[in-house]
């Protein structure tokens, strides 16, 4: 059976491994949710793996919320028994975030999908051809709300 | 006189037409069979003659780069070869153009195709030709031994490589199969492997190399190299049946005929049912079974065969 | 014996597929039966059809459109081509004047049969 | 030996959907692999934001031809989490009902295509055959073969009749001896062991570090299945084996499914016995209220998760479906380094894409 994990005892741990507090969000329903900040994600995923086995990524979602424009919002959903997501934003003009290819190599096609349809630049990996759009797509990444520039 | 009688011979009876109806009723009766065999109706009688006719219609559209000359040639000769080797195979008794040594002549003529599919994959530059070709080669090998093997059997048995001779000196010493089983089993593989049929269709797998050496051929072209699959198979059914199954020249033409049908029946029967049993082995797997199996089997068959005739 | 059966079984599978009757049907000539649930064409009962508009705000594949000038004029529109057949105007609709009848829907070339009114109300322009 | 690099493009008789990938190979062995999606990119996750939650459900049982219900159903799930509202038993029941139902006709669909790529045609001929009994079960139900068309926000759109449950119920058990005929074939088959045995396995670190879901993670020994971990109701209230073999290679692949099968196939006799009465459907407002949730479920090739947020209006503000084929596919190019050019139909059959899924 999947071992069920306290979501206060991980805050704990993320706390003293990191230092800084960062505040559960409870907006998400059926989910564990923590916004943390954007340059310790690489620490919190290894917390998460080495001290609660917490291994499994089920995927990146990016969005961008209309109470905070100008960011683009990364989730990290993992789950062990029940699901864990790190919430990290990141400045629109420039998305910029450290890839956790070294750490889950299944995060790769994610990674891949976010980078084309959101623009974020994912650093410390190699280029990659596109995944999912075409290769003469030069429209910019289309998941981007813009006004309806459509001609 | 003498011209118009071979003529007959050449175009209407063991030639061209009566082989290319045998091949397209071949084809008909083994994929009605497959189709039974895996619950469904199967086609009806005229689609192999439909499908010829089809292929014929098509543009014929060649790979930029490949030997055009080569293309249109290999299948050609090939159905040439395996027409003439078809003369010599006595239907029922009936043997025009039979003399000494014509197993060997039909050995060679019928493993003609098969050298031209090979070059048929190196002609046409695709990567798929490429790779069916050289698989074609290596299954050539591990299959064309032992046959040659098995089916000297029955020549040493019926002291003579007539095949005429052979199927006649069944008469008095009962059919091959009886004293002969492992070599006919040894004969329906090779035959398998020659014809490039299921459990051993490696080189034309579409799964692998998506249609082998004939992926680039379309149209008329690829309409022959049908024609002269069909056509192979049936010379090879008849060539079995005359070597190990030997009742169909026991008596007057009438039921002379009838059983030979049926002999071929059951060559063709079987032959459904292996490719409808086997899966396909990989190219590997064939060559170490070729050599590790299939050769000593062949040769115990053949020592089997010269201690009793001794 | 039963190991022989397992050892053999795709042997006995063919044997028993020769024996039973094939279960294909010579297409185009074999009949086809369809289960009564099935969503096949669009049909409506013209006089119960209020011209509400209710399918049309839900149909997902955008295959129908209502032209209303007032209460009582109103033409609707059926596109089969660009219908799903996935019978959300079936229950959109209060008061089931339209819904899925058991017909297969074929192609058609004929573009008349592209475009059906399902109903017109004393509304011709 | 030179290396050529093979492409089974787009069109290949190999692949069901369009994949393009490059096989780097020397003579008969594979030595890398790399892959391009998008081929059957629809941005479903877009157009769901300009459609209301009703028209979305039939959208998103687009998204992959084979496990249709599955998807809307983990969406169902998500909206009535938002909405707050309970969805009546014997709807649940028929959910999980037509779920189990797809999870055989998906798997056997993969039996047969990989029995027909190690050359076996009549095994694949036998296997399709049988699985029309399992369409023909939920096209009598539900009117529609693949995209059935079950689900609705609040619950499912038909109900069953006393002699659809009992055509039910005799299917079903038609299903078992016919599907345990052709799945003894299979298992039995030594042609089809040969062919799989050894090739390209898996191992289970492999496994955790590509956060691989579904069979493929279960034939190498990972003990996961949402059905029993994260189970959404009536899953909860059923029991049944979750299974798992040691070695993870081609052949625990081919096996796991035809073992899954039949536990389905018993999955919904247990189902169908424990069939509560009551309504199939509750009325859901069409307007959802602001907040996000993230909804998970066992589709035949693993988890599939779908995290949805809304804005108080008609429509999702934000919709993300993430398929179990993605998590497999990363595996693929590590799977094929080291085997045959033989051994690719195996490797790719025993990975079960569903490509439509994986773009969306």
């Amino acid at each position: 059976m999947v071992n069920e994990i306290n979501f206060d005892t991980v805050i704990a741990a993320i706390e003293d491994e990191i230092g800084c507090d960062c505040e559960p969000y409870g907006g998400m329903i059926n989910e564990e949710a923590l916004r943390i900040p954007v340059d310790h994600l690489q620490s919190v995923i290894r917390v998460l793996r080495d001290q609660f086995g917490c291994y499994h990524l089920s995927t990146i979602t990016a969005q961008e919320r209309e109470n905070q424009p100008g960011e683009v919002e990364l989730i990290y959903h993992f789950w062990q028994g029940k699901g864990i997501s790190l919430m990290i934003s990141v400045p629109l003009e420039s998305p910029q975030v450290e890839s956790i290819l070294s750490l889950i190599s299944g995060a790769d096609f994610y990674e891949r999908e976010v980078a084309e349809l959101y623009g974020v630049t994912f650093t410390g990996r190699e280029e990659t051809p596109p995944l999912l759009l075409p290769d003469n797509w030069d429209l910019g990444p289309p998941f981007i709300r813009r006004e309806e520039t459509d001609e | 006189m003498q011209f118009i009688k071979g003529l007959f011979f050449l175009l209407i009876f063991p030639g061209l037409s009566f082989q290319v109806v045998c091949g397209l009723a071949f084809e008909w009766i083994d994929r009605k069979l497959l189709a039974r065999f895996q619950r469904r109706v199967g086609p009806p009688w005229y689609q192999p003659l439909a499908d010829l006719i089809k292929l014929f219609s098509k543009e014929d559209i060649m790979p930029e780069g490949a030997y055009d000359l080569v293309e249109t040639l290999l299948p050609l000769i090939s159905l040439s070869a395996v027409l003439t080797a078809g003369l010599y195979i006595p239907i029922a008794g009936f043997t025009p153009f039979s003399f000494e040594g014509d197993l060997i002549v039909i050995q060679f003529l019928m493993s003609v195709p098969t050298l031209a599919y090979y070059l048929a994959g190196i002609a046409s530059v695709g990567i798929y030709s490429l790779l069916g070709g050289g698989r074609s080669l290596l299954q050539f090998f591990s299959y064309e031994v032992p046959l040659l093997i098995t089916i000297s059997g029955p020549a040493v048995m019926a002291g003579s490589w007539s095949i005429a001779e052979i199927s006649r000196s069944q008469l008095d010493q009962g059919p091959f199969i009886v004293f002969q089983p492992l070599g006919f089993i040894l004969a329906v593989v090779g035959l398998i492997g020659k014809l490039k049929r299921d459990p051993l269709d490696i080189p034309s797998a579409s799964s692998e190399v998506v249609g082998g050496s004939l992926t680039e051929f379309t149209g008329a072209k690829l309409g022959f190299w049908h024609l002269v699959m069909n056509i192979q198979a049936v010379v090879g059914i008849f060539l079995l049946a005359n070597l190990y199954l030997g009742w169909s020249n026991i008596t007057s033409p009438l039921p002379a005929i009838g059983i030979f049908v049926l002999e071929c029946l059951a060559v063709v029967v079987v032959l459904s049912a292996t490719s409808a049993v086997f899966a396909r082995l990989r190219i590997d797997q064939l060559a170490g079974i070729g050599w590790k199996i299939l050769v000593p089997l062949s040769l115990l068959q053949l020592g089997f065969v010269i201690l009793m005739g001794v | 014996m039963k190991v022989m059966r397992r050892r053999f079984s795709l042997l006995n599978a063919i044997f028993d597929a020769v024996m039973a009757r094939p279960d294909t049907v010579g297409y185009p000539f074999g009949e086809l039966e369809l289960p009564e649930g099935y969503r096949g064409a669009i049909v409506i009962d013209a006089d119960k059809c209020t011209g509400c508009g209710l399918c049309v705000r839900d149909c997902p594949a955008d295959a129908l459109r209502l032209e209303k000038k007032s209460r009582d004029e109103f033409r609707l529109i059926h596109y089969p081509a660009r219908c799903a057949y996935c019978g959300q105007c079936e229950d959109s609709c209060q008061r089931g004047a339209i819904g899925h009848s058991n017909a297969l829907v074929g192609a058609t070339a004929r573009p008349r049969e592209l475009i059906v009114v399902l109903k017109e109300k004393n509304i011709d322009d | 030996m030179n290396k050529i690099t093979i492409p089974i493009g787009p069109h290949h008789p190999l692949l069901k959907e369009p994949l393009s990938m490059k096989i780097d190979i020397a003579g008969e062995r594979v030595l890398g692999a790399s892959l391009r999606l998008g081929y059957v990119h629809r941005g479903i996750e877009k157009l769901a934001l300009e459609r209301t939650y009703v028209q979305d459900v039939h959208l998103i049982e687009r998204i992959c031809g084979i496990c249709s219900h599955v998807h809307t159903t983990t969406f169902c799930l998500a909206v009535e989490a938002l909405l707050g509202i309970e969805v009546p038993p014997r709807a649940q029941y028929i959910r999980a009902l037509m779920c189990e139902l797809e999870r055989v006709h998906s798997h056997l669909l993969w039996l047969g295509i990989l029995a027909k790529h190690v050359g076996l045609e009549t095994v694949f001929m036998h296997t399709w055959h049988d699985r029309e009994l399992a369409l023909d079960i939920m096209e009598g139900v539900s009117g529609g073969r693949v995209s059935h068309a079950a689900n609705q926000i609040g619950g499912v759109r038909f109900d069953l009749s006393e002699e659809q449950e009992a055509m039910i119920r005799e299917n079903v058990e038609k299903l078992k001896t016919q599907v345990g005929g052709v799945l003894d074939v299979i298992e039995n088959e030594p042609a089809l062991r040969a062919r799989t045995q050894g090739v390209a396995p898996v191992s289970v670190e492999l496994i955790k570090d590509y956060c691989v879901v579904g069979p493929v993670a279960r034939a190498s020994g990972v003990d996961i299945d949402l059905r029993r971990d994260d189970p959404w109701p009536p899953y909860d209230q059923l029991d049944f084996k979750v299974i798992t073999l040691p070695d993870g290679d081609a052949w625990a692949r081919t096996l796991i499914r035809a073992l899954e099968t039949r536990e389905s196939l018993r999955l919904c006799e247990t189902i169908m016995h424990k069939m509560p009465d009551g309504p199939v459907t509750v009325r859901a407002p069409r307007k959802v209220p602001e907040g996000e949730v993230v909804t998970r479920s066992e589709a035949p090739r693993g988890e599939v998760v779908y995290y949805l947020r809304s804005n108080g209006s008609d429509k999702p503000a934000r919709l993300k479906v993430r398929t179990p084929t993605l998590a497999v596919l990363s595996l693929l190019p590590e799977q094929l380094s080291a085997i045959h050019v033989a051994d690719i139909p195996v490797v790719l059959a025993g990975i079960d894409l569903c490509i439509a899924c994986a773009d969306r």
